[in-house]
């Protein structure tokens, strides 16, 4: 199967330089919720530095990170974080940080007090709390509503009080279950610019995400999840490059499709061509994007055509995983 | 051949102003309660009052059969309006019906706060009214099953059992005092516990609000009475009030000596209270200052 | 890194009183906390009322001692503690699960067990406080002329460590059913006021499967007079076994909460 | 005319929540856009009636919105933006539950639930309890309801908020679909411009309580410049050096896509000509029409 030879293939890749060891490690990591399939047979590592963990809605990413953060215990299987397991190894916490997906606080509190309460439970002096509280929450460009309660907070406020929680004490790993949902487009950036500038001295961030192009955008090491199962993981290069081999539509709008149709059937990597006559666009198939999209450029120039659009309408999550389940 | 409109449809009916637009929120709150575990058993518990106050109705008319268990003392089984007065506010019902307050009516509002839903009812054509009336109807249905079913019940059976109309001639009234204390009660108690359910939107806090304001007006008003010597201060107990309404409507002489228009007048107020809190808390949405 | 047994105590008690300032902070102001307040001084108020009526002859004269004996501590006793533990002890777990809250709690150095000891010596501590106050301002107005009457205050005395210790007992007792049950409430009322107060009165060793039944024996027996309404029949254990027993019941449901909870999963829905 | 308002002020306490509004919205699907916080759902909680302004007025459907709310709710669907739903519930139940609370008859609207249900895509598990649902599940629900009573003017408050992109796809597709039925208007409010972008006509922009933009989206769209969205596989670096030697700017954003400002008069058969110079592909080619999100940008300051 095309899945697993993926992950074979990567295995081969990666042993050569094995000596990064693992951060994160987890066994045959099954989960169910009474007869509902949460998680299954999942065996994988997770190194240092920002990984994404992409699948879509109810694909398994929160039970993923449950898990791994010991809320929920496997039911088959075992997680390891350093080399110690997680469920009831409390210790392990001083340097894991983590940002729950659900919109939920002790809403009484103000930020501050949200801050300043949690950072007590990892046993610092009050002047070390005041000062990582007011340097988390000027992070996460709060320090103004510091002192509003959490309730008056909007949802990006509530989103960004949630990161600021979990990397509050400077934890050595970072954990973040969907971080963006729910954000305006400035809100999302801030969030991605700390992120990813917060990955520095060799911190392990974990992101969850169903947004490719969020993921994307922090990161180039991903974790595809569907369906309970770990689909692949790796470089998103790789997993794009390994899609490029696998037939694709391209929708191309511009000024003489038929033309341009013509041009295209000469060619064997070209399968199908279709229009759509609502759109007024081209609709061509290709088993081989490499060659077509370097045929493209020249044909537009040499038939002087006028081009208004190329897009691929299957190029999202949805179809990375329609190809690798195989449908 | 015609063939089917792919896509969103219409729905080709008429939306009209139904005469009882709360209907629906009452269906579907006594249909939500039922569902709730050990609910139906605990109601089933509720009942044994009115099936031993019937089994007494039955012995009433077969007292020679059972005159060897009763070894003389028979007043008790005379079935006349003190025997309904002695049902309708005892204690053991009373506590019933607050825990079924606690059951049932706890989450009425409460729940609706906790997830949004208030919204989706107030998006829809319907007043603050309805939707309070909706809800209190609830309420109404298992406190009638309660006192108004168990009432009509024992007046049916007792002319059944006797085989004449005679228990009905004598206290013509009875079916009326039967109807005005049981709307009564359940008047006072929906008013109460949709304000207590208003109150939160935690049900555990509610619940306890709903349980323990109730026992705490009997018990202060217990501990104000020993102090004073005075019976006016049963009108703090909401328990001793409602016995006291209950006794008048049944023309029995009230257990207390005190006017019972008091009374009345102190569980009206506490409705119009209730009545004007709610109307300030339901509304479309929570406003966050 | 490897911790001595003592070391690993040391780490439990420093990480139960971090928990314990957490939730003593954020719920000594919380509304709830406010309007419980409220009700759990009431008994002041009527204190208050009690004085005013007797300073200007409005009532009859009844020795402020006896009043404080025999209604306040009833109230509080055998009323309020129970409503509050009640409350209080079954939010120890419930609220975090309801509020979702409980991953910020379990993601935290902190041991569960550290949790759940810091949370419930954080409400003991707040309720107590409420009962107590409430106890002394009572007893003080009530006894505003006997006030240099030293033995009123070994009364006093006992009888808030009664409350205080009844507290406890319960709380524990609510706290260990909430982290079992999802409906804690309902099981909570019938065994307030329907075991407590039904199996004290049974006679022989049957009464002594309550808790109200050791504080009770704790409390001195009251005369048969016009207020048996609130305490009769009681075959009081002794002092020592009662105040055994009561911490006794105490320590075990607390070790029990704590034992579930750690063992327990929780799946917060949403 | 659906919604006219005039001079609407709304504040929560001292927080000034809508600041002098005037809207008329013309036949055809419409945008509310405004970032978190513009005032978005207020303006739409006014229009159903939830809160009544401070001063100003105005129509829903000709209906007055102070005076004839339970008209107005009649005929109006709302989509709420928060996580709401009944517990205890399958959504068979609650979806004609809906119906019927808005004055439809129990069969009949029971009837239309099946029939909504499938159409958001949810007939597999209509029998399911609400608690079980998923963030997706939940929102297609809450759309569901709101187009129960078949209204003929439907608000939409952040319909695709917590969506993975086939589900935000598939409801954007349901709302186009909504909307191309002649007799039947949509006001949808979010904060995502392709939303807006894709499904709407006529655009309202928010920002602080005010105005900030108002029009069709083709007469907001007019070409100021010619900026091209492009995704490149191959020697970018070589690519976007040629492109700055003819004059024009370039742009990266956070999802890599490239964006392209060329200088006035330029034909854009340029940049082909370079790439087949360069030898690079270009994956996606979009003429953005100084898109919104630029007037967006604009209006509401985002850097």
């Amino acid at each position: 199967m095309l899945i697993r030879c993926l992950l074979v293939e990567k295995e081969g890749q990666g042993s050569g330089d094995h000596q990064v060891t693992a951060v994160i490690q987890t066994q045959n990591l099954s989960k169910w919720y009474g007869n509902v399939l949460g998680l299954n047979d999942v065996t994988l590592e997770i190194e240092a530095g920002i990984t994404g963990i992409l699948g879509p809605n109810g694909a398994g990413k929160s039970t993923f990170l449950k898990l791994i953060t010991g809320q929920i215990k496997s039911n088959i299987g075992s997680v390891t974080i350093d080399g110690q397991r997680v469920w009831n190894n409390f210790s392990l916490f001083s340097k894991i940080g983590f940002c729950p997906e659900q919109d939920s606080f002790f809403e009484e509190m103000t930020g501050w007090q949200f801050l300043t309460s949690l950072l007590r439970l990892y046993h610092f002096s009050t002047a070390e709390i005041e000062e990582k509280a007011d340097k988390a929450l000027e992070i996460v460009e709060l320090t103004e509503d510091k002192h509003r309660a959490v309730r008056s907070y909007s949802r990006g406020m509530r989103q960004r009080l949630k990161v600021a929680q979990s990397i509050a004490h400077d934890p050595a790993i970072i954990i973040l279950d969907e971080p963006l949902n729910g954000l305006d487009p400035l809100g999302r950036r801030k969030i991605i610019r700390l992120i990813k500038e917060y990955k520095g001295e060799g911190r392990t961030i974990v992101v969850s995400s169903h947004v490719l192009p969020e993921i994307e955008a922090m990161t180039n090491q991903i974790i595809l999840i569907h369906q309970g199962k770990i689909f692949a993981q790796g470089d998103i290069h790789y997993i794009r490059d390994l899609i490029e081999t696998h037939p694709h539509i391209i929708s191309i709008k511009c000024s003489d499709p038929r033309q341009l149709a013509q041009k295209f059937i000469q060619h064997d990597f070209v399968l199908k061509v279709n229009f759509d006559q609502k759109k007024g666009s081209l609709l061509v198939e290709t088993n081989n994007r490499d060659k077509f999209f370097g045929l493209l450029p020249v044909l537009f120039v040499e038939n002087r055509i006028e081009v208004e659009e190329i897009t691929s309408p299957d190029d999202n999550l949805q179809a990375v995983f329609d190809y690798l389940i195989g449908k | 051949m015609t063939i089917k409109e792919r896509g969103y449809t219409h729905w080709d009916g008429e939306l009209r102003d139904g005469r009882f637009p709360w209907w629906p929120i009452t269906r579907m709150g006594i249909k939500l309660t039922f569902k709730r575990r050990f609910f139906k058993l605990f109601f089933g518990l509720t009942l044994m009052p009115a099936l031993v106050w019937l089994v007494g109705i039955y012995i009433s008319e077969r007292l020679e059969d059972f005159k060897f268990m009763m070894e003389g003392e028979t007043d008790f089984l005379n079935v006349n309006p003190l025997y309904f007065k002695t049902y309708f506010t005892n204690e053991f019902l009373l506590f019933m019906v607050v825990m079924i307050m606690v059951f049932s009516g706890a989450g009425l509002i409460s729940d609706d706060l906790r997830h949004n839903a208030l919204q989706l009812y107030f998006a829809r054509p319907l007043k603050k009214r309805d939707y309070l009336t909706g809800k209190a109807a609830v309420i109404f249905f298992f406190l009638l099953i309660l006192t108004l079913v168990p009432g009509v019940v024992f007046i049916l059976f007792k002319m059944i059992f006797a085989g004449n109309f005679q228990f009905f001639v004598s206290y013509p009234w009875l079916i009326l005092s039967v109807v005005a204390y049981s709307l009564l009660l359940t008047t006072f108690f929906a008013f109460y516990t949709l304000l207590m359910s208003s109150v939160g939107k935690n049900r555990r806090y509610v619940s306890i609000l709903i349980f323990g304001v109730y026992f705490f007006s009997d018990i202060f008003s217990a501990i104000f009475r020993e102090i004073f010597r005075s019976q006016y201060f049963f009108l703090l107990s909401i328990k001793t009030n409602l016995q006291q309404i209950g006794a008048v409507l049944f023309r029995q002489r009230t257990p207390f000596n005190i006017p019972w228009f008091y009374s009345l007048l102190v569980i009206v107020a506490i409705c119009l209270f209730a009545a004007y809190l709610l109307k300030r808390k339901v509304r479309g949405v929570e406003i966050i200052k | 890194m490897n911790p001595t047994d003592t070391g690993k105590f040391a780490f439990f008690i420093k990480s139960t009183k971090d928990v314990f300032s957490f939730f003593f902070t954020l719920t000594k102001k919380s509304r709830r906390t406010k309007i419980f307040f409220i009700l759990s001084f009431l008994p002041v108020f009527m204190a208050f009322v009690v004085k005013f009526s007797q300073i200007f002859q409005l009532s009859r004269d009844i020795e402020g001692i006896y009043i404080f004996n025999n209604m306040v501590i009833a109230f509080y006793l055998q009323f309020l503690i129970l409503i509050l533990a009640l409350f209080y002890g079954s939010s120890v777990t419930s609220e975090e699960l309801e509020g979702k809250t409980l991953t910020y709690l379990t993601t935290r150095p902190v041991s569960k067990s550290s949790i759940i000891v810091g949370k419930y010596l954080a409400y003991s501590v707040i309720i107590v406080f409420m009962v107590t106050l409430g106890v002394l301002f009572s007893f003080l107005i009530l006894n505003l002329s006997e006030l240099r009457d030293l033995s009123l205050y070994r009364a006093l005395f006992r009888d808030v460590a009664v409350l205080a210790l009844g507290l406890m007992c319960y709380t524990a007792f609510f706290m260990f059913i909430g982290t079992i049950l999802k409906k804690s409430i309902m099981f909570g009322l019938i065994f307030s006021f329907g075991w407590e107060n039904v199996i004290q009165y049974f006679p022989g060793s049957t009464q002594k499967f309550t808790i109200v039944h050791y504080l009770k024996s704790l409390l001195p027996s009251v005369s048969r007079g016009r207020f048996s309404f609130l305490l009769f029949r009681l075959e009081p254990s002794s002092t020592a076994t009662s105040i055994f027993m009561l911490f006794l019941i105490a320590a075990v449901f607390v070790v029990l909460a704590c034992v579930l909870f750690t063992h327990k999963e929780y799946i917060l829905k949403d | 005319m659906s919604v006219e308002i005039k001079d609407i002020h709304f504040s929560y306490g001292k927080i000034k929540a809508l600041n002098g509004i005037d809207i008329r919205l013309p036949q055809g699907a419409i945008g509310l856009l405004g970032p978190n916080g513009a005032g978005k759902s207020t303006l739409l909680r006014i229009l159903l009636g939830f809160l009544v302004p401070d001063s100003g007025e105005g129509s829903v459907l000709g209906y007055d919105i102070r005076n004839q709310q339970s008209v107005i709710r009649r005929y109006v669907g709302y989509m709420p933006e928060d996580d709401c739903f009944i517990p205890g519930m399958d959504a068979v139940s609650f979806t004609s539950y809906m119906g019927e609370l808005s004055g439809m008859p129990r069969q009949e609207a029971m009837k239309r639930a099946h029939e909504v249900l499938f159409y958001v895509g949810l007939e597999e598990s209509r029998y399911r309890f609400l608690e079980e649902y998923s963030a997706g599940m939940r929102q297609r629900l809450k759309l569901a309801q709101s187009i129960v009573h078949d209204p003929k003017l439907i608000f939409l408050d952040e319909p695709t908020s917590g969506l993975d992109p086939q589900g935000r796809k598939e409801i954007l597709e349901l709302i186009m679909d909504i909307s191309s039925k002649k007799d039947i208007q949509v006001l949808i409010s979010s904060h995502i411009l392709p939303d807006i972008e894709q499904t709407c006509s006529y655009v309202v922009i928010l920002n602080k309580g005010e105005l900030a933009a108002e029009g069709r989206i083709s007469e907001l769209k007019q070409v100021q410049y010619s900026l091209y969205e492009l995704k490149i596989k191959g020697e970018e670096q070589a690519f976007m050096d040629r492109l700055k030697s003819i004059d024009s700017q370039l742009e990266q954003t956070e999802d890599k896509i490239w964006k392209v400002y060329l200088p006035p008069g330029t034909d854009p058969q340029e940049l082909f000509k370079i790439a087949v110079e360069e030898k690079v592909q270009v994956r996606h080619f979009v003429k953005s029409q100084t898109s919104l999100e630029d007037l967006f940008a604009k209006v509401v300051g985002v850097d």
